[in-house]
């Protein structure tokens, strides 16, 4: 058989290779022989078939609210993970980032030796040799004063890793997260006496969030999202949404309203609200109209429960914290919306940011003999104006447990890389009285690494003579198994779910560390030169830093933006035209503390007055180093930076930040002002936005919810862009148009020259009988594109935005610029449309309705009879297939797809000896041996997981039965967080996607075309304020 | 009287007025390059058929499966519940050759000898000898492929076993070969025949070695179980799905 | 020796294919062996110009083999624009030819006589550049190297290619089309080719011609059954010109796409195409008859009838495009109207305004007898023709794409200098082929030429002398044979 | 083969050669012209060219198997696409329309060729280089007895070179 390239790049069938598990993966899965090796395994594993997934519950450890994960493994690898629908926090929902957790477990440029500093070179030591090391420098630092900055994680390793530093006479550790939001935090402990209430949104009548952005980040994100959805998804009582901010993030987006108030000027309008100031003045600090915050306020009331978050980011987020709780136990909200018994704990004995400073302080002052830094990286998040580098130089010994080579790392002088979190063993405590499990899912990548952490510092411990018998353990993991209640007959039953009831020893240690020196001054709101309000706030996706090492987060467009792989400034558009600022214009920030450039993105949701970064990017390495090319690359040099993905890729925006905190010691993230220059640069922006407009066209078509209850009216059909007098053929407005093989595939549809073979509807293999279709409810979605994450995991879908996977040969090269030609591959989308306010003016609310796009699996698709050699068809069961090995790449489907979901791959991003390969050694072990990679010159899109499909009907005839409805579902589906995707045969009324489509809501996008989808959307819901007119179309 | 005039490029020259030509066959080449095109479109058919690549260990099929009569499964232990059938670990072959040795006693009707194949396995096992079980430095045995399909084949044999389609079908009659080759073509229209025209039990049965009169005990036995006897008796071809995304997605 | 005046043949018209005379300046027989044989053989000026192509086909060359290398990425394609400059350049070329088979083919069903001169370089000017063209459907693929999965031929595969998919329409009609007419190029210049085989004396020449010529003996056998199948061929190739370019015009009316889904599209592109042939002919024959000294043959007559038909195809383009406009504003279809809003007010106006001044406005000035008869304002404005067709397809293929129905999916598109070197040596590869044609062979049909010129006669008739001197003779049409 | 052949410069001289020969029988009589002339024609007095019989059978076979092609692929394996009836018989016109074109342009060329007798496989007599310049040629086929009064006429008429051939 001929060669052929579609498939070039990982051979699906080299996974077979590394069948013998721990040892010499590495070396096996490089290299191909012509002739093709087939290795066996030594010894056969017990559970493993080969081929067939094995499936392990763990725990997330991307943020502190430890979500429960599954982790789908293959012949030893994991590659992919969903949530754990048995865990109580998340439900089986998982968020962007927590899926990316892979790419961090498979990051090209993760440490894979421990090294020391010598001398300015870098020098990999044995593992023996580190905890020598190690044990000897503990030893000369006895007494002089240890800080451990740890990533927040709850869980036993905080109580572990206190007693460990005890022995050696050190403080606790510092449990940082830099992006929680410590002020709600200390509000909640003040007024419910937790630190973080269990929020209900489906039980209020009204929600209101100061800055609260708890779709973004703010809190636990995925049970949030999941309960919010539920709460806008129910079609009685839905609760109303008021965003107040002065900027709307994606959770502003999801607003019904808009409260678009001057930074720092939310305390006057949540006093007023809790009935604590005055309506007049709280409309004059914030520049809002007072008949809006009078009708608010009088909804408030009118409204209860309630549900009132804040998550203001100035300084005094700890005073608009205590007022909201005021409006909340005024809204009859607390155990109703607010239920502290129910206390999320994922954010107990988090320390904040003005310890983390005080410790900071303790270094520049020479009082830290040894430092270590674990899981996270102060040197990007803090903001240069403290100097960390300077204060932490002064720390004789710095040891990093980074797995990454981050910023603060690079400072240190010891590295002992950890072991990923799906490579080890931990438990995490999310909600009260439950622990969540975390194993590992695979041996690890690296065998140079030989434990975790907390072996490492077992390992350390033991070389200490007063020490070593209080660590008899041989490992961390017997430590667990000896802290599990039960021990480890009930931690084997507990794992198989991944959770379990009770809790591992006592409670955190207590902030037993020194109070911090009074150095930090608390910077009154709005300091600093300049015009605008500087509103700083952590990515979404990427965080304060952490994600930028992960193309899949890289590339993944804000949900907001729709930027990836750069840094912007976000500007009203009103200001920017008074400015003469054109979006892409490069724009010089300056504050008090420094400069930054980036472009700007004229963004109708930002305060005339203010000016938006976010934060994530601008990771930089300190040893200049030069930009990352993959034909010489030596996997030996470490990538500084962040990683290849990282390295100068947007700025810092913590570069012009002011080191303030809040009253509670938080960030202050909106404390300074900020003016802007044109630098005269300009450039495309890598968005993946064409229009933010839907031009009229009806893709994203939305309805109030009081007509939700009415009967349906003629009018409440869309105005259709097309012929408006068009007669659409019966059939259409159907749950899922007519297929092609006729309605449904029914034996008695009419023969339209169509019944031929397979199509035809008695014949007996039977696979007319299905019609995969989905439903996507716009008023479930919330725009997080947690499904698009899930769809380049699942469908082996490369990142094309790394600088370097452009044209060899006098090519420009930048992060993004395949983003900036429309290059990008991602097979669902979120088109993200703004409705009303054409202008562009201050002060007229807009909507945002949020369409996940993907290929629509038309009965008479466009697509197909272009297609001159059948790579593209109408399967007999309702797909529409594209058959990538015939695919000769004339990309004519493209061009007549009318939703534009196909893509095409420009450069060979799955041929592994390409510059532009989009899996460099070990990312390539995460792809999906069920699903081909793609070589260059062929035409991809959404298969809707056929995949899956064929893994379910082959499981199924195993077991000589039929599929069971709802059985399986796609990536999408299976991730969304909002449930708002729901995947399944249409043509069986037993599956859910069979009664969703018939909802009163269902239309097909750009239905006039005669398309015959197979995605039918269910319309948003508006919820607009009784008297204000609702943004239309 | 007429000559021809002059002109720039041609002089007049005599020209006698016969003159003998010979017309070459343009009509041969046309020919021979629509014969070459054809040809180059046919080549490639199936270019690894019958290909035999020597083992690291002259592993014989004919012994295990023709003269101990052990099922397939029992090494390729996942082909009939994954898309791979699964190679014996080397473990599997210790298990029966710690007992076996390679100094092999004399049995049935033949006298002792020495297998320096089993010798090979031993040294990849790093087993010490009879009765020992696997040593710390085993490596496994580098087998080279015979049967590869692309990449972008998806290949179930879960599903092919479990429809009684035997293993000789595709792959030869195995228990036969002394060195295994690719028997079957593995091309597409080889595939695709036998999904649109059908399995016939009762051949695929003949290849496995159930050709003199299959009885009911040995249908039994054949993979597929009690399918196998219904099919064979109505005669009926199986046919299979030939959708194009049943193996390419 | 019965030297009688009697007529030839009683109540017959002598034969002499146009009435009037065509070429006042050619004497006789010999004459246009002479000349047009004199056109043959390399030259320094020659050399130099076929260097130059040969450098250009060659950029484009290698730029096509980085692309194959690196993936079609290195071409500026920015989704959703999938087309853009290889299928612009490939209608473009596909257009240039048929102006070539509408001379040879149904002008010559016509009997139109200003088709004689010129149709041999129409004609070579055709196989070369649907040579040129057919190229760009292979260089434009993703995977070239697949291309035969369009070709249907029997094959372990057992699939074939989709036949109702424009695309394989396409290849059937390119296919056909670059058989018939390079047949036609050819039977023609069988006996041109025997000619230059009993003049040339240089044996290898001599052999090379000789095989080409097939032995060709212009017998009267020869002759009548020549001229029969040459008729029918022209009859056959009549049809395929207007098909072949309505089956390229499918490649856009199938589609869905706003701007392309139109039903105008095969006469619009029909016209379209003749009418940029014809550019392209001017483009080729005006130096060509300038440096070949063959004023006396092309004439200005010719040139004159030409620009009559290439300002007639103008304005019927010229209406096609108002059609479009006023079906898409009639339509009441928001994505038309916002389509053509956007074509000639949008990102890509200029375009737009090229193509309409270039291919509407500009050749009105051909209304002037005076231009018309005016060789270097001809060869300007052909050059405006070329470069306003281009732009025509540009506009067709780019902003369309770039503003479908899908706004979040608008897009751009912005060429590389692979694009650019593509299409530079898409051009080199057809002048080229050009070149070497036009020093190898004939530019003008000789024997063809030979019959409408007044054969030898040993007695004058009456009858023939009026037949010979009847037709308007323009004084300054007679350049003088050199 | 035998004959005589002359070559003539004036073409009303070759015709009246040719009649003269004709009156005299002499039966197998080849013109050489250098373009196809009328003249020729009506006195050599052949039946219209068979081509076009061969162009309309081949013309008809072509629509057909244009047409065959496609409805075959397509219940060969049918498969759907955008709907529409696997045997699609309006577009498969257009293919009938091509193979049409290409299967009968094809053989009328090869009946031309087949009819004319090229390309010429065997050795070529009476003919001479000039013919394709300016002169016209006459051929005629005849008994060496017979080949001085052949001679005679072709002088007669001004035959600017007259010679035998053997």
């Amino acid at each position: 058989m001929t060669q052929d390239t579609t498939t070039s790049g990982v051979k699906r069938r080299e996974f077979l290779k590394v069948l013998g598990a721990s040892s010499a993966a590495i070396a096996a899965v490089g290299c191909s022989e012509p002739t093709g090796k087939l290795i066996p395994y030594l010894v056969s594993p017990d559970e493993t078939v080969p081929g067939v997934s094995t499936y392990y519950a763990t725990t997330c450890r991307e943020c502190s609210a430890a979500c429960g994960m599954i982790a789908e493994t293959r012949d030893g690898r994991a590659i992919k993970l969903e949530g754990n629908p048995e865990h109580p926090l998340n439900h089986g929902a998982l968020c962007a980032r927590g899926q990316s957790a892979l790419q961090g477990l498979y990051n090209p440029d993760r440490l894979r030796v421990p090294m020391v500093n010598e001398g300015g070179t870098w020098k990999p030591i044995t593992w023996d040799d580190a905890v020598a090391r190690l044990a000897q420098a503990l030893g000369g630092a006895r007494g002089k004063g240890g800080v451990f900055i740890n990533q927040h994680e709850s869980g036993s390793f905080p109580r572990f890793l206190d007693g460990w530093l005890a022995g050696y006479g050190f403080e606790p550790h510092l449990s940082v997260d830099f992006e929680a939001d410590s002020a709600a935090i200390e509000a909640n402990r003040r007024t419910y006496g937790v630190a973080w209430p269990a929020l209900s949104f489906s039980d209020a009548k009204l929600i209101i969030s100061f800055g609260a952005d708890f779709l973004d980040g703010w809190g636990a994100s995925v049970p949030q999202q999941l309960d919010f959805a539920d709460a806008r998804a129910k079609l009685d009582g839905a609760p109303r949404f008021v965003y107040v901010g002065p900027r709307r993030s994606l959770t502003g987006l999801n607003a019904d309203e808009w409260i678009a108030c001057k930074p720092g000027s939310e305390l006057a309008i949540a006093n007023a609200f809790a009935g604590k100031g005055s309506i007049q003045q709280a409309a004059t600090e914030s520049g809002v109209d007072a008949a809006q915050l009078q009708r608010i306020a009088s909804e408030i009331g009118a409204s209860k429960p309630v549900l009132a978050l804040s998550g203001v980011g100035g300084a005094d987020a700890l005073e608009v914290a205590l007022a909201v709780a005021a409006i909340n136990q005024a809204g009859g909200a607390v155990g109703a919306t607010i239920k502290p018994a129910q206390a999320i704990t994922s954010f107990d004995g988090m320390t904040t940011t003005a310890e983390l400073l005080g410790q900071v302080e303790r270094m520049r002052a020479g009082q830290v003999g040894i430092a270590f830094v674990r899981g996270t990286d102060p040197a990007h998040y803090l903001p240069r104006a403290i100097k960390f580098a300077e204060a932490f130089a002064k720390v004789p010994v710095r040891v990093s447990f980074s797995s990454y080579p981050d910023e603060t790392t690079e400072l240190c002088n010891l590295v002992i890389p950890d072991l990923h979190a799906l490579e080890s063993w931990g438990d995490a405590a999310p909600i009260r009285g439950t622990i969540s499990l975390q194993q590992p899912a695979m041996d690890p990548v690296y065998p140079t690494i030989k434990g975790g952490t907390a072996d490492f510092l077992i390992a350390v411990a033991k070389k200490d003579a007063a020490l070593a018998s209080r660590y008899s353990v041989d490992s961390y993991r017997t430590w667990l198994i000896a802290a599990f209640p039960g021990g480890a007959p009930a931690l084997a039953t507990a794992l198989p779910h991944g959770i379990a009831n009770g809790s591992m020893g006592g409670a955190a240690a207590a902030a037993a560390r020194p109070a911090a020196p009074a150095t930090i001054t608390v910077q009154p709101k709005g300091t600093g030169e300049g015009d605008f309000f500087l509103i700083t706030y952590p990515s979404p996706l990427l965080g304060a830093g952490r994600g930028a090492n992960k193309p899949w987060l890289q590339e993944l467009p804000d949900p907001v933006t729709k930027i990836c792989w750069s840094s912007w400034v976000e500007i009203h558009p009103e200001t920017a035209e008074r400015l003469g600022i054109d979006r892409g214009d490069f724009l010089d920030v300056k504050t008090s503390n420094g400069t930054i450039r980036a472009p700007a993105f004229p963004y109708l949701g930002v305060h005339k007055d203010a000016i938006a970064i976010p934060s994530g990017q601008g990771h930089r390495s300190q040893a200049k180093l030069a930009p990352f090319e993959p034909k010489h690359h030596d996997a030996s040099q470490v990538q500084w930076g962040y990683g290849r993905y990282a390295r100068d890729v947007g700025v810092n925006v913590f570069d012009v930040l002011p080191a303030s905190t809040n009253a509670a010691g938080g960030f202050a993230w909106t404390v300074t002002k900020a003016s802007i220059s044109k630098t005269g640069d300009n450039r495309i922006l890598p968005s993946t936005e064409g229009s933010a407009r839907q031009h009229g066209r009806g893709i994203a078509q939305a309805m109030n919810a009081s007509d939700l209850t009415n009967p349906p009216r003629p009018e409440e059909k869309e105005v259709l862009p097309g012929d408006a007098s068009h007669e659409f053929l019966p059939g259409l407005r159907s749950p899922v148009a007519a297929d092609a093989q006729g309605e449904l595939g029914a034996p008695t549809a009419q023969d339209q020259g169509t019944h031929k073979g397979l199509y035809d509807p008695n014949d007996p293999r039977g696979m007319t009988r299905r019609r995969w279709a989905m439903t996507i409810d716009l008023a479930r979605c919330t725009g997080c594109s947690a499904c698009v994450t899930a769809c380049y995991a699942e469908n082996n879908i490369p990142t094309v935005g790394a600088y370097w996977q452009v044209a060899s040969i006098w090519a420009e090269s930048r992060p993004g610029l395949n983003i900036e030609r429309g290059r990008e591959m991602n097979w669902i989308r979120l088109e993200r449309y703004f409705e009303g306010n054409l202008d562009g003016k201050f002060g007229v609310d807009f909507e945002t309705r949020f369409v996940p796009m993907l290929c629509q699996h038309c009965g008479n698709a466009p697509c197909e009879p272009v297609c001159p050699v059948y790579a593209t068809y109408h399967s007999p069961d309702g797909l529409n297939v594209q058959v990538y090995n015939r695919c000769v790449g004339t990309r004519y489907c493209s061009n007549n797809c009318p939703y534009k979901v196909r893509y095409f791959n420009w450069f060979g991003y799955g041929e592994a000896d390409r510059k532009q390969y989009a899996f460099p050694e070990p990312l390539n072990w995460q792809l999906n041996p069920d699903v081909t990679v793609r070589g260059k010159g062929v035409m991809e899109k959404c298969s809707f997981c056929v995949q899956r499909i064929r893994e379910a009907e082959n499981r199924a005839a195993l077991e000589h039965r039929d599929l069971v409805p709802n059985e399986f579902t796609t990536a999408c589906a299976q991730a969304c967080p909002s449930r708002a995707i729901t995947w399944g045969d249409a043509a069986d009324p037993n599956w859910t996607v069979a009664q969703l489509a018939h909802d009163r809501r269902a239309y097909h996008v750009f239905e006039e075309l005669n398309t015959y989808t197979a995605v039918v959307y269910l319309k948003k819901v508006n919820h607009p304020a009784a008297g204000a007119p609702a943004p239309r179309a | 009287m007429n000559k021809f005039t002059n002109s720039r490029s041609f002089d007049s020259h005599p020209i006698a007025m016969t003159k003998r030509r010979q017309w070459t066959a343009i009509p041969g080449l046309l020919a021979l390059a629509i014969g070459a095109v054809m040809l180059s479109a046919y080549s490639g058919a199936s270019s690894s058929q019958h290909g035999s690549p020597v083992q690291p260990i002259a592993f014989p099929h004919t012994v295990h499966v023709q003269k101990l009569g052990m099922n397939c499964l029992y090494c390729h232990n996942a082909a009939n519940k994954s898309m791979d059938p699964g190679l014996p670990a080397v473990s599997t072959c210790i298990g029966c050759h710690n007992m076996i040795g390679p100094q092999r006693p004399a049995s049935d009707l033949g006298p002792a000898r020495t297998s320096a194949e089993i010798q090979k396995l031993y040294k990849f096992a790093d087993v010490a000898g009879m009765g020992a079980g696997m040593g710390a430095n085993a490596k496994p045995i580098p087998w080279v492929r015979i049967h590869k399909l692309p990449e972008y084949v998806h290949f179930p044999h879960t599903r092919h076993i479990n429809a009684g389609v035997t293993c000789q079908t595709c792959h030869g009659q195995i228990q036969k070969m002394d060195r295994v080759y690719q028997y079957a073509t593995l091309n597409m229209g080889w595939c695709v025949s036998c999904h649109v025209n059908g399995y016939s039990p009762k051949e695929g049965l003949e290849a496995a070695g159930y050709a003199d009169q299959p009885t009911s005990a040995t249908l039994a036995a054949a993979p597929g179980g009690s399918a196998a006897p219904v099919a064979l008796a109505t005669g009926e071809r199986k046919k299979a799905r030939y959708d194009c995304a049943n193996c390419h997605y | 020796m019965a030297a009688t005046a009697t007529p030839l043949r009683d109540g017959e018209r002598p034969n002499i294919a146009s009435a009037a005379v065509r070429f006042p300046a050619v004497r006789d027989y010999d004459q246009v062996d002479r000349e047009i044989g004199g056109t043959l053989g390399p030259s320094l000026g020659w050399f130099a110009a076929l260097g130059i192509a040969i450098l250009c086909m060659l950029v484009g060359a290698s730029a096509w083999v980085y692309q194959i290398r690196e993936g079609l990425g290195v071409a500026g394609f920015q989704p959703p624009v999938m087309w853009a400059v290889y299928i612009t350049t490939f209608v473009f070329w596909v257009g240039i030819g048929h102006a070539g088979t509408l001379i040879s083919a149904i002008l010559y069903l016509f009997r139109a006589g200003f088709r004689t001169s010129i149709y041999r370089v129409s004609e070579a000017m055709t196989v070369f550049a649907v040579m040129t063209a057919g190229l760009f459907p292979i260089l434009h693929l993703g995977r070239p190297w697949k291309f035969f999965y369009l070709i249907p031929y029997p094959n372990w595969r057992l699939i074939w290619p989709n036949p109702k998919s424009p695309l394989v329409w396409d290849v059937f009609a390119i296919l056909t089309y670059l058989t018939i007419s390079s047949t036609f190029l050819y039977v023609g210049l069988i006996p041109d080719i025997a000619i230059l085989r009993d003049r040339e004396k240089n044996p290898i020449r001599k052999a090379i011609y000789a095989q080409l010529a097939l032995g060709w003996r212009n017998s009267d056998r020869e002759w009548r059954h020549f001229t029969r199948a040459y008729l029918f061929l022209a009859a056959f190739a009549t049809p395929l010109v207007l098909s072949v370019h309505s089956v390229v015009s499918f490649d856009f009316a199938m589609a869905l796409t706003p701007g392309w889904h139109a039903t105008i599209f095969p006469p619009y592109f029909v016209a379209g195409a003749i009418f940029s042939g014809i550019g392209m002919v001017f483009t080729i024959v005006i130096p060509l008859r300038k440096f070949f000294h063959l004023e006396h043959y092309i004439t200005l007559n010719d040139l004159d009838a030409a620009a009559k038909l290439c300002l007639f195809t103008s304005t019927v383009v010229g209406l096609a495009y108002v059609t479009e406009f006023q079906i898409a504003w009639m339509s009441g279809n928001r994505f038309e109207i916002d389509y053509f809003w956007n074509r000639v007010f949008g990102q890509w106006a200029w375009a737009a305004w090229i193509m309409l001044i270039c291919n509407c406005v500009l050749p009105l000035s051909l209304w002037s007898q005076k231009l018309r008869r005016n060789p270097t304002w001809l060869f300007m404005l052909s050059l405006t023709i070329n470069l306003g067709m281009w732009f025509e397809r540009f506009v067709i293929i780019v902003p369309s794409l770039a503003h479908e129905f899908e706004p979040w999916q608008w897009g751009t598109y912005r060429p590389t200098f692979i694009d650019y070197s593509i299409l530079l040596g898409s051009f080199g590869w057809f002048f080229m082929w050009f070149l070497l044609f036009i020093r190898q062979l004939p530019v003008m049909a000789m024997s063809e030429i030979k019959e409408i010129i007044p054969p030898r006669m040993r007695f004058a008739h009456a009858g023939l002398e009026h037949d010979l001197t009847e037709g308007t003779v323009y004084p300054d049409d007679t350049g003088a044979p050199h | 083969m035998q004959g005589v052949l002359g070559a003539f410069n004036e073409i009303d001289a070759a015709v009246h050669a040719i009649e003269d020969l004709k009156k005299d029988r002499f039966g197998d009589i080849t013109v050489f012209t250098p373009t196809p002339r009328h003249e020729f024609e009506h006195v050599m007095k052949h039946p219209p060219s068979k081509v076009r019989i061969v162009t309309l059978i081949f013309g008809l076979c072509g629509v057909t198997f244009g047409y065959w092609i496609p409805v075959w692929i397509s219940d060969y394996w049918p498969i759907i696409v955008g709907g529409k009836a696997v045997a699609a018989w309006v577009p498969f016109t257009i293919l009938g329309f091509e193979v049409m074109v290409l299967i009968g342009g094809l053989a009328t060329v090869f009946a031309m060729f087949a009819m004319a007798h090229i390309p010429r496989l065997t050795t070529t007599v009476g003919y001479d280089a000039r013919f394709s310049g300016g002169q016209f040629g006459v051929w005629v086929v005849t008994d060496p007895d017979r080949a001085d009064q052949a001679m005679t006429v072709l002088k007669q008429h001004g035959a600017a070179e007259v010679r035998r051939e053997r």
